[in-house]
């Protein structure tokens, strides 16, 4: 018990000993955006038991609360709300968080989807080489041949279709997350099979080979943990870019449904706000959002600079 | 060389068909196009009658073969919204989106590229590190909020630019192009900031980190020991390098312009083949959207084919590798 | 004001017009566009009263019920020079009634059109049909000639895959003349010299720029910016900025258009719940506490921001048809409506899935979600589908839905045409947009009646039986009219239309 | 140490071979109208080694050294040929069960220290693998002492287990390595140019324990480099291997005292003394040959002082000279002491 | 003695690391006469590259020069503005690189190279600069010359590229070259050749070489003197034969033993014990006292300075003229 402690203890001292977590201290941009990404990311998990109404469950909403200005009270009822309410009586303060949560958890679970497929295929195609690696990299050219935000379009129409009605309703999310995940896994597949190639050639790896390691086992062990650098760093700037893509499919009128609004909603339908002097029902998610993006893009940033050996 | 041109196309050929069949797959749940083209009070009976008369009580199969089959005959169908033949109407578009996307992507190169290469030679100015962080506010904004935005400034604020439409067109055969008036390039403005800001921040941020990487080669560190002078070094050796990865990069974010004007578009108003897709999703016009994706595919797989021959073009290593030697 | 300076008058819409064919496509971006260069033989004025066009009078001929004669209007002249005449007249009616025209369900009924002198018309009916007239405001006049020389004796056929002329051009007797068309962004008209209007009309406007601004947002910046004089589609957020910006100016009035919702009572089940066996809109005390439960001024205050009158009835006022005392509808009364639901054995509630568009009518999809919340009180567990009209029109057209959202403008100004088509179950001819699956045969029979009843007082009282009918079995749920808002600059003048469509021969520049 | 002679060699490769297929894909040599291009970068190889015995193969970049190094450990499939250990042919695809026991019994350590050790596991951990592989132990405690004992076998300290391998300096990588190779108990150790990235004085420990080890254990060791001095101090028997092909294979004593091949001489009067005005340097002539489409007849006929018409068009075969065996016209004809020192010098 | 044409003194390098100060080369002094070719030997990490990166003025940040002072005949130049130093870079002072795969620009033609280095420290025009390219490319020996001037740098083999590499350090006569590695990337046979094309060409324009490398052979067949360095410091320098074959420090001493050699039989090879400290870790006193079997009290405690021994210099007590026999035995 003692001697795990003492493991842990020893692990801790050696992370927070580490190069990264020297270069991240010494960057206070990346400092800030890792809070602001804890807070917010704390924040929305928390939504349910911080946020003050259930912006998700209409039959609580207040219509006539709708569209009251930050902290002043309503006309008709009284009310007063943190940062107001949308056209529907939805306070923003807590359809941010429940927002974020959403937009969070697509992002979060479309970069997993687009990782999984790309690593493994990557990993594969880059191992084995021959037609496996052509069959694989060329599915991913034809892919990349085409726009990200088309292709998750099409994705979402398809499966509209393809799904039950009754279905519908609950797949939103998933078919979202699948419609962003594949759109997004040839950049991965492509850069794993990059590192893998190069892996593969290295000594330690033949090494594992003549010590007759099972080629399965060797993309696990040996060559996974040098791809999930690169794959890091994609994954986060990637996380933002997902996140930005569920708002501008929502824009286009595909996405989660109006009753259970998304950041990237919350903005569709705040932009309609922006002349008409109901400005809290844009401004706050939108700075939600780029606060989001901004600071996972600048995490991304220095993860990017701080794992790459070469510009240290 | 050729060899890599024929692969190029038969690749270009199955992405099409692809395309065209998910396309195709997707616009059946579209919507129904013939309650779009009928008034409110029309009968059951016309509406059958409309919908046998487009083609539609056919499966889908039949639909897509023959849909296939026209375009291969270079009919591309007409369209359901507007009764003209969809070549017509993306002829009538495209000079609109591609000069768009011509500024947009003009701009993002070589703002991206300028930028990129001051903050990599300036790697820890204050000026450089505040471009850097201030650029990422253009991948964390979504486009549509961006170009709202920019009216609201530039156009209801500061009445300095337009805020919809091409402005004044001068018809030059069969294009249409905004670049020969004064307000026809006052138009432009906006649209092509939004547009290419996205693409702008990718571009200057690669070409900075693939910058810094090559400012630390060694044949950097031999022309420098070789006395050559600063802007040699920097513009004549470094960057030509640092350009190579950025070509390809640069393809894909060019091609993509295309598609993301569709929001750009939208939000301008801006007369291109975007905002004809927009209004043909709107309205089920089924050969509008297919042809539309053929469209941007075929643009896709035409600029991925001019990047790779600018790659052979640029890097000499490629050149020798396709035509022998060892 | 000199008449001779140049005003040019810059109006955007939301929409653009697919075609300039006046016969090909029945919307009302069409009209609304059409009505500045093609005329028709009776007009409908910004008040929404009927008042002669090219036609100078009409009526019934007496010793036929079935025949109406045409007086025109002498010395009209089409823009390309050609004088207008009864051969003009025939060929437009019977152009408009070709099987491919999308305007002939409105001269359903009309059997013949015959020229009788240069100046004199007969339109021959099946049957009697009063309301003839209603039908013909927005059937526009071409000139044979023109026609015949450019190939476009018939509307667009989608079979054949080339462009007809009529798309892009137009030849019409109308105050403006086209100059230039690019489709979906803009559409340049001139003053008509040689109008016969001149003098009646106002005509202030030298030059129309007509342009599409499909995103609100810009359409109200361009409008703000002072790139625009007249914006029609406003959206309702921006009406209190638009009104209170220094030289912009609102003015509102009320359209003909209704906005309800309709339940599928007539399914033994329904598909969408969880209620298995019965169908709990089958239950007229299910529909009447759904019609309690809507906060109706809720709606009207907050999502439409006052742009709205809050109905009883289908039928919004200025219909024929219509009363103060069919619009009353029942107190907002959550209370009520629960008890009505437990009588019913709803006291838990059910599930239903609310389809609804979300891109047509003022606010619709905020409508719908305020409604998911006001059900959500009384225990229905309403699930919102909002998609966009050309999704949402075929779960209705395809008995899809259980509980749908439609609007309905009423373009003769007559119920039975509303009724006709939402209400009389479904057939080849009659119910189209009728999802309720309920069919009441006697009922369906007096609708019919209406079309050819030609003793006024008799009809309205049948019309107003039916109504009160409709309005009892609560099978829909009306929530509001529809207000429309034009912003305009100051110095501008002129009256909302109830269609919601801009003459702009009747708008006075300052 | 005395070697028996006669002992059966414990490993025999028998006219090895390999190609390499470089062409280009399918489409392009259609359009071009080229022919496949294959490399043999091993053609006809064959030697044995006797037990307890060090073979050491030389040649310059791209004869093929680390060719056979691969297909003796089974890292790629040759095209031709035998490779025989303890008797069994482990290039026989059919026999991969018996491959798969004999693979305990041979080993392999990599040029670079820096890249053959996975940055990311501690050192103890990199010389269990083989343990846990190979299913020799699974007991964690049993584990941990063999690796202590490894560690201390190649003069660390067991502590050095928990470290990470950028903890420390070439030669002690290459000691972990060689840890790593022992650590299953291997008869045979295949060693690609062990030294040649280190320092000569760290060349020099780990030389000396490499031979330490072979006296305590038994070790037999294919030694591939391309420094003749190494061979010269850990060798019995030296191959030179030539664009895939042996031009001499001889005793070491005897091929440094009596280089037959001209190319053997070559690489040997190339090899500076340190001793001051020791015997002169001469500089090789020429470079190795494309290897796409080699020199016709003997293949090392262009940078021949000897070549004569026969040599430019006949590929030699092999003559029995005392312990050695060489692949030279000349040395067959008898003619091997024309060559004129100016031949040497730089053209 | 004439004036020397590099003098350094008291060298000290430095890299501020986020673990402390790192001294790469520690007050190391030598002169360098006219056309002498010095040799520069030792282990990785000694500091031999940052020697050469701080006589020429590339030392790459963080890294920079602490202490001392290089002169060029006689003129300062570690303190020179950039500018003054750029001038001094391939004109007076060129260097060559170990890896001659990387040293050239893959996107520029050779010729190119080689012209724009002759155009920017002579004042050839560009056509003579090209005539001037072709007879460099000749004298470093590469065949057909005119032909290949307009190839890319990946048409050529390595020990072409090497070639090419010396004919761009010689092109605008420099006084001085300063040679890293230039041989340890190519493949033994070449490395001859390179060698003795770069020592042809130097002896033939009086060009004064420093030659990095840690192979003794090339050392042995090249310089004129050599300087041992031991973790930045300078255990010994001296004429190439004393330090080959008397060798006065003991980390010379074991070095030259541990070389292998063609007629030293099948036997042991001498090695010294240990591993060279990190650079962060270097003990007090002498740098190589507890790798050292002859060390004493005073090597602990102590930096030995640089005492005389026939023609060389090294750092070590044992050659205190004042230290006492007794001492000495331990
Ligand atoms: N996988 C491969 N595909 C194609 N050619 C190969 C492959 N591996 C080796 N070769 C070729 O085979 C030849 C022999 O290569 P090998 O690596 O065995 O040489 P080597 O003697 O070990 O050289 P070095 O001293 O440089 O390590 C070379 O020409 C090389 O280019
Ligand atoms: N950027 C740097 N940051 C920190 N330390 C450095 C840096 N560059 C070099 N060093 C240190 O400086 C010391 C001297 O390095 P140098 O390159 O001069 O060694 P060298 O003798 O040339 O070795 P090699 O034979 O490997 O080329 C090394 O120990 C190295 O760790
Ligand atoms: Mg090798
Ligand atoms: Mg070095």
């Amino acid at each position: 018990m003692a001697a795990a402690d003492a493991v842990r203890a020893g692990r801790l001292r050696r992370a927070l000993d580490s190069d990264l977590f020297y270069s991240f201290r010494r960057s206070p941009l990346t400092v800030v955006a890792a809070v602001v990404v804890l807070v917010i990311g704390l924040a929305a998990l928390l939504a349910p038991w911080i946020a003050p109404t259930d912006p998700f469950d209409p039959s609580s909403l207040d219509l006539m609360d709708g569209k009251t200005p930050p902290l002043k009270p309503n006309e008709f009822t009284g009310h007063t709300f943190l940062l107001g309410t949308d056209d529907q009586g939805r306070d923003v303060f807590s359809a941010i968080l429940y927002g974020a949560r959403i937009s969070l958890l697509v992002g979060f679970a479309s970069v997993v989807v687009s990782m999984a497929i790309g690593i493994a295929l990557g990993l594969l195609a880059g191992y084995r080489g021959g037609w496996v690696d052509s069959v694989i990299m060329r599915v991913a050219d034809v892919q990349l041949t085409f726009p990200d935000l088309l292709v998750a379009l099409m994705i979402f129409g398809i499966a509209r279709g393809a799904l039950p009605i009754a279905a519908q309703e609950h797949m939103a999310i998933p078919v979202l997350i699948l419609s962003i995940g594949i759109a997004k896994w040839p950049q991965y597949a492509r850069t794993v099979r990059g590192v893998t190639m190069v892996e593969r050639g290295k000594d330690y790896v033949q090494a594992a080979r003549v010590v007759g390691l099972p080629a399965g086992k060797i993309m696990r062990r040996h060559i996974l943990p040098n791809v999930l650098g690169p794959v890091l760093v994609i994954a986060t700037l990637g996380l933002s870019l997902a996140i930005i893509t569920e708002a501008t499919l929502s824009f286009l009128g595909v996405g989660v449904p109006p009753t259970s609004p998304s950041l990237g909603t919350l903005l569709r339908i705040g932009q309609e706000y922006i002349a008409s002097g109901e400005w809290w029902i844009l401004f706050f998610p939108a700075i939600a959002l780029v606060a989001i993006a901004l600071s996972v893009n600048l995490l991304g940033d220095w993860l990017r600079d701080a794992l790459n050996p070469r510009l240290r | 060389m050729l060899a890599f041109l024929i692969r190029r196309i038969a690749e270009a050929l199955v992405v099409m068909v692809v395309v065209a069949f998910f396309a195709f797959s997707m616009f059946r749940f579209m919507g129904d196009p013939v309650a779009n083209m009928m008034g409110p009070d029309a009968t059951i009976a016309d509406r059958e009658a409309m919908t046998k008369r487009l083609g539609l009580d056919q499966p889908f199969p039949v639909q897509f073969a023959a849909f296939l089959g026209n375009v291969a005959e270079g009919d591309f169908g007409v369209s359901f919204r507007v009764g003209r033949p969809v070549i017509d109407l993306v002829k009538e578009r495209l000079p609109a989106t591609l000069e768009l996307a011509l500024i947009s992507g003009l701009f993002a190169l070589v703002g991206g590229i300028g930028l990129g290469v001051y903050t990599a030679l300036r790697r820890d100015g204050l000026l450089s590190r505040a471009i850097m962080a201030i650029s990422l506010i253009g991948v964390s904004l979504p486009t549509f909020l961006i170009g709202i935005a920019l009216i609201y400034l530039f156009a209801v604020e500061l009445r300095w630019l337009p805020s919809f439409g091409r402005g004044e067109t001068v018809r030059i055969g069969g294009w249409t192009t905004g670049f020969l008036t004064g307000s026809g390039l006052a138009s432009l403005v906006l649209p092509s900031i939004t547009l290419g800001l996205f693409q702008m921040t990718l571009i200057m941020r690669l070409v900075r980190s693939e910058m810094l990487e090559v400012l630390r080669t060694d044949y950097i560190r031999f022309a420098r020991a070789r006395g050559l002078t600063t802007r040699a070094i920097h513009f004549g050796h470094a960057l030509k390098n640092t350009l190579v990865p950025v070509i390809t990069v640069t393809g894909l974010q060019l091609g993509s312009i295309v598609a993301f004007a569709i929001i750009t578009e939208t939000v301008f108003q801006w007369p291109g083949v975007g905002s004809l897709f927009i209004s043909s999703v709107q309205a089920v016009d089924v050969p509008v959207m297919a042809t539309y994706l053929l469209f941007v595919a075929g643009f896709f797989v035409f600029v991925n084919l001019v990047v790779d021959l600018l790659y052979f073009a640029v890097d000499p290593r490629l050149r020798s590798a396709t035509t022998g030697g060892h | 004001s000199d008449p001779a300076d140049a005003k040019p008058f810059r109006w955007a819409r939301g929409q653009d017009a697919p075609t300039l064919d006046p016969h090909t496509e029945n919307s009302n971006q069409v009209f609304g566009l059409l009505h500045q260069i093609y005329e028709p033989l009776i007009h409908r004025d910004q008040d929404g009263k009927i008042v002669p066009a090219l036609a100078l009078s009409w009526g019934l001929l007496p010793t036929d019920a079935k025949t109406w004669q045409f007086k025109l209007r002498p010395g009209v002249k089409f823009h390309s020079g050609d004088a207008f005449s009864a051969d003009d007249v025939v060929f437009s009616l019977k152009r408009a009634m070709d099987p491919l025209a999308g305007v002939r369900t409105t001269l359903a009924g009309v059997i013949d059109v015959v020229k009788v002198d240069d100046l004199t018309v007969h339109v021959k009916t099946q049957e009697p049909m009063p309301l003839l007239v209603n039908q013909l405001t927005n059937i526009f006049m071409m000139s044979q000639k023109w026609a015949e020389a450019n190939k476009v004796t018939r509307p667009q056929d989608f079979k054949n895959k080339e462009e007809t002329f009529a798309v892009r051009n137009a030849n019409g007797t109308g105050p403006y003349i086209l100059v230039s068309r690019e489709p979906d962004s803009k559409t340049v008209m001139k003053l008509n010299e040689g109008y016969w209007g001149k003098g009646q009309f106002p005509l202030q406007a030298t030059e129309v720029v007509y342009s599409v601004i499909t995103s609100a947002p810009t359409r109200i910046a361009a409008l703000l910016s002072g790139e625009l004089d007249f914006v029609q589609d406003m959206p309702v957020q921006d009406i209190d900025r638009v009104a209170q910006t220094a030289n912009l100016k609102v003015n509102t009035g009320p359209e003909v258009r209704s906005i309800f919702y309709g339940l599928n009572a007539g399914d033994p089940e329904l598909a969408s719940s969880d209620v298995k066996g019965k169908n709990p809109f089958a239950d007229k005390r299910v529909r009447k506490a759904i019609e309690m439960a809507i906060n109706r001024e809720a709606i009207q205050k907050v999502v439409m921001g006052g742009q709205s009158a809050p109905s009883g009835t289908l039928i919004p006022p200025g219909v024929n048809g219509y009363s103060k005392e069919l619009d009353q509808y029942p107190k907002w009364d959550i209370a009520k409506a629960k008890a009505l639901m437990a009588e019913a054995g709803y006291a838990g509630g059910f599930g239903v899935k609310l389809n609804c568009p979300n891109n047509r009518y003022i606010n619709d999809e905020k409508i719908c979600q305020a409604t998911v919340g006001f059900l959500g009180q009384i225990g229905i567990k309403v699930t919102l589908d909002a998609r966009p009209m050309a999704q949402h029109t075929p779960t209705i057209l395809k008995n899809e839905t259980d509980f749908y959202m439609l609007g309905w403008g009423v373009a003769s100004f007559d119920a039975a045409y509303t009724l006709d088509s939402i209400y009389h179950s479904r057939d080849k001819v009659y119910g189209a947009y009728n999802a309720t699956r309920v069919v009441e045969p006697d009922w369906d029979k007096k609708m019919e009646a209406l079309g050819t009843e030609t003793d006024t007082a008799k009809r309205d009282k049948l019309l107003a039986e039916i109504l009160a009918h409709v309005k009892d079995e609560a099978l829909f749920i009306p929530i509001h009219n529809q207000l429309l808002a034009w912003g305009m600059k100051k110095g501008i003048e002129v009256k909302v239309q109830p269609e919601n469509q801009l003459y702009v021969k009747y708008v006075k520049i300052d | 140490m005395t070697i028996d002679r006669n002992a059966p060699p414990l490993l025999r490769v028998e006219d090895l071979a390999r190609v390499f297929d470089v062409s280009k894909p399918w489409l392009a040599r259609m359009i071009e109208r080229e022919p496949r291009r294959f490399v043999k970068a091993v053609d006809g190889v064959s030697f044995s080694i006797a037990k307890g015995e060090t073979f050491a193969l030389v040649g310059e970049s791209g004869s093929g050294k680390s060719t056979i190094a691969r297909m003796v450990v089974g890292l790629i499939r040759p095209t031709r040929g035998r490779i025989l250990f303890d008797n069994v042919d482990i290039a026989d695809p059919g026999r991969t069960a018996d491959v798969a026991r004999l693979r305990r019994r041979f080993q392999m350590i990599f040029q670079d220290p820096f890249a053959s050790l996975n940055p990311r596991f501690r050192v103890d951990a990199i010389i269990a693998e083989p343990l846990t592989a190979f299913g020799l132990m699974s007991d964690r405690a049993e584990i941990e002492a063999r690796v202590a004992d490894l560690l201390k076998l190649v003069r660390l300290d067991p502590a050095d287990g928990r470290k990470y391998p950028h903890e420390f300096s070439g030669g002690q990588r290459q000691r972990i390595a060689i840890a790593r190779a022992l650590a299953a108990n291997p008869e045979f150790i295949v060693c690609d140019e062990p030294t040649s990235a280190l320092d000569v004085s760290v060349q020099a420990q780990v030389l000396n324990l490499m031979r330490d080890l072979q006296d305590e254990f038994g070790l037999t060791y294919l030694l591939i480099t391309h420094n003749l001095a190494v061979v010269r101090h850990m060798a019995d028997d030296v191959g030179v291997l030539y664009l895939g092909r042996l031009a001499e294979v001889a005793p070491t004593e005897e091929l440094f005292a009596r280089p037959r091949h001209p190319y053997t001489r070559m690489l040997l009067d190339a090899v500076p003394d340190l001793r001051p005005g020791g015997r002169p340097r001469r500089a090789i002539t020429g470079e190795i040959p494309n290897p796409i489409d080699p020199p016709p007849g003997c293949t090392f006929h262009p940078r021949c002082p000897l070549a004569d018409d026969r040599c430019r068009r006949e590929a030699p075969g092999y003559t029995r000279d005392g312990g050695a065996r060489v692949a030279c016209h000349a040395v067959e004809e008898g003619r091997t002491e024309t060559a004129p020192p100016a031949a040497f010098a730089l053209a | 003695m004439t004036e020397p044409l590099l003098s350094v003194r008291d060298l000290t390098v430095q890299f501020p690391t986020r673990r402390g100060l790192l001294t790469a080369v520690d007050r190391l002094s030598f002169d360098l006469a006219p056309g002498e070719v010095l040799g520069l030997v030792g282990e990785s990490g000694a500091g031999k590259s940052m020697t050469g990166s701080a006589i020429i003025g590339l030392l790459e940040p963080p890294g920079r020069i602490a202490g001392g002072e290089i002169r060029l005949k006689g003129e300062r130049i570690d303190n020179l503005p950039a500018e003054a130093m750029r001038r001094i870079r391939g004109r007076r002072i060129g260097m060559i690189f170990q890896d001659p795969l990387t040293s050239l620009n893959p996107l520029i033609r050779i010729g190119d190279q080689l012209v724009e280095t002759i155009v920017t420290h002579t004042d050839r025009t560009p056509w003579e600069a090209k005539l001037h390219a072709a007879s460099l490319l000749e004298a470093v020996g590469i065949p057909a010359a005119r032909a290949r001037i307009d190839s890319y740098p990946h048409e050529f083999s390595g020990g072409m590229r090497q070639r090419v590499v010396i004919a761009l350090a010689l092109a605008a006569d420099p006084e001085l070259i300063i040679a890293d590695e230039p041989t340890t990337a190519l493949d033994v046979s070449v490395q001859a050749q390179i060698i003795a094309v770069l020592k042809d060409l130097c002896r033939d324009k009086g060009t004064a070489v420093i030659l990095i490398t840690h192979d003794m052979g090339v050392i042995a067949e090249t310089a004129d003197r050599v300087a041992v360095l031991y973790a930045g410091r300078l255990a010994e320098i001296g004429p190439v034969a004393d330090v080959i074959s008397r060798p006065h420090h003991p980390y010379t001493r074991g070095l030259m033993g541990s070389i292998p050699s063609l007629d030293g039989g099948r036997d042991r090879l001498e090695q010294i014990p240990g591993s060279m400290p990190r650079l962060s870790h270097i003990p007090p006193g002498c740098a190589f006292n507890p790798r050292c079997l002859q060390a004493f009290a005073r090597c602990v405690a102590e930096r030995p300075p640089a005492y005389r021994a026939d023609a060389s210099e090294a750092a070590c007590f044992l050659l205190d003229p004042a230290m006492s026999p007794a001492e000495a035995a331990r």
